[in-house]
């Protein structure tokens, strides 16, 4: 099974990556997002999003880097039905 | 077949009460008989440290439950032992409990992957 | 369509998780999914309370909770020992510890933990808010 | 003898700030020090609400923290601001704001901020427990 | 004299509320006539970046108090230029606000030291 | 001026560091005195302490490292006041 992994605090990727599988997805909400604009938080796993709302509200949608794809509220509910579970890691 | 969940233990005790509301999921999920894996990893193996003594600063000690999990038909138990490298520990250090399984994070990895729900706080 | 449920955990005035969950119900609705439950537990119980009083130009998020849960017919349900610990009470259980006064939402309601369990067994998603 | 203040902003549920603040507090106490002011700022105000019902067996924080006012006459003083948001109101700011209850602890005060920058004014050391 | 302060952005908004909080300390220090400095570190320099619209969260917009600074006489506004460059970062990205100053972390240091308190939230 | 950083959550040293002189203080508390029992947490500052009720609480305190010096809350207080000020890093 797929699982997408939502990550809210940017300490904790480090700490989830490697639980992480290739085709596992991971998803950027709130604080983040920061992570989307560096281009040293590269991850070995394949589908890498970002939630756009959440970069707009803190100013650096532009700053994002190419290997994040920016999905919307919409595409975030399409994403957790598309991967067999979420996983939120606090 | 009833759903799988694991709950993943990552932050220590007690500056946080993570542990502690992670059991009494734990514990609810163990009444609803859903197969359950209890995962400590990253800070969270300090939750399985013994001789804890929060009591001195009158923090309730919630470590015994631990010990209870297998009590309560909880008897997957994986600890990531880079986690204990990490910070010094070994197992000596950590609550008997015999069902603990010091595990790479490659078996925690597939644990979750299969699981129908994973669970942090 | 599928049937959700979430688990919120987040602090509503320190973090953001509350605002992501009610825009995440919004749209999952919007989308025509089902929401079964909105399950509050750690310090996500505290916006159960009604005694918030938000400066006039911000968003009260118990009464954005409320306007959902009305309009959708959604269960709120808050964890009764994370909402007890954390001084969020309804009127017997502020009999029942002999407190002066009780705080919870009508929209809400306070239940136990396996209220949690039951929407994990019922739902297609839960996602997890903090 | 030195006079102390100290800020306690530290979440009572969900972190260990208060207790480490309420040690700190008895031990310059039993030291001989003065302790002019507490104020609860952030999520620390939340522990000034009298509606917690924690499990029998643990510590009620308000009630640690009344005890020590009462008994040593120390200000407990939380940011009217912080506290109104979090839901934590007096009688007058319940009807101000009109809602249905109230729920300050009466060894607690509201007040503004500027009661902080007093205190560092007017304090030797002020410690803060986040 | 009065006594001074240092005021430490170190969190990025809207996940967390500190750097709305902190702003309400600066500017009650600043009525009660205290020398102020800000100080922008770490993910607190997120608190300047311009363009910030929280508001399609529905969250409020509080950077705009941060302009204002320099009209509640608090005009020491330190930026940690490492912070900028780990976070890559420009000058362009922050708020126009004259009284940014960008700083090493040295000189940081240095202000913290002479200050009679020091804030972070 | 000397300072007294209180660090209470063990990210939050490395962050704090920087401003640190040789000649302050360091006192790990609450969740933070994990650090004193790692060889990895030396610092260039000459005084170390760790709250010791904290290392007892968490099972740890026959672990701390000798280079971080205990106190136990009456210390603590006192050292509030051997320093010029204190600073929560949080």
């Amino acid at each position: 099974m797929n699982s997408l992994y939502i990550i809210n605090n940017p300490q904790k990727l480090s700490e989830a990556l490697p639980f992480i599988g290739e085709n596992d997805g991971i998803l950027l909400i709130e604080d983040a997002v920061v992570l989307a604009t560096s281009d040293s938080a590269q991850t070995h796993c394949k589908n890498q999003f970002a939630l756009e709302e959440d970069l707009i509200a803190r100013g650096v949608k532009d700053k994002s880097q190419a290997s994040w794809e920016l999905v919307d509220y919409p595409r975030f509910v399409e994403l957790t039905l598309t991967f067999d579970k979420s996983i939120t890691w606090l | 077949m009833s759903k799988s969940i694991c709950i993943v233990f990552n932050k220590a005790p007690y500056g946080s009460q993570a542990g502690r509301e992670l059991l009494d999921i734990a514990l609810m999920a163990a009444a609803f008989d859903m197969p359950i894996t209890a995962i400590f990893t990253g800070q969270g193996v300090y939750q399985l440290i013994n001789n804890q003594q929060p009591d001195i600063l009158n923090i309730k000690n919630h470590s015994a439950t631990f010990k209870a999990l297998p009590l309560y038909d909880i008897e997957q138990i994986l600890v990531d032992q880079n986690a204990l490298h990490q910070f010094n520990l070994s197992q000596n250090d950590l609550l008997g409990i015999d069902e603990l399984q010091y595990v790479s994070a490659d078996v925690i990895k597939s644990r979750i992957a299969n699981s129908d729900f994973v669970l942090t706080l | 369509m599928a049937t959700f449920s979430l688990l919120v955990t987040a602090n509503p005035y320190s973090s953001q998780g509350q605002f992501s969950a009610i825009e995440f119900a919004r749209t999952l609705l919007e989308q025509g999914h089902n929401l079964l439950r909105v399950f509050f537990y750690a310090d996500g119980v505290l916006v159960a309370s009604r005694l918030h009083a938000p400066p006039a130009d911000e968003i009260n998020l118990t009464k954005s909770w409320a306007k959902l849960a009305i309009e959708k017919d959604i269960e709120l349900i808050a964890c009764v020992t994370a909402a007890n610990k954390r001084g969020i009470v309804n009127a017997s259980e502020a009999e029942r510890n002999a407190l002066t006064g009780d705080n919870l939402d009508p929209a809400f309601e306070i239940s136990g933990l396996g209220q949690l369990t039951e929407a994990m067994l019922e739902s297609d998603r839960v996602i997890t808010f903090g």
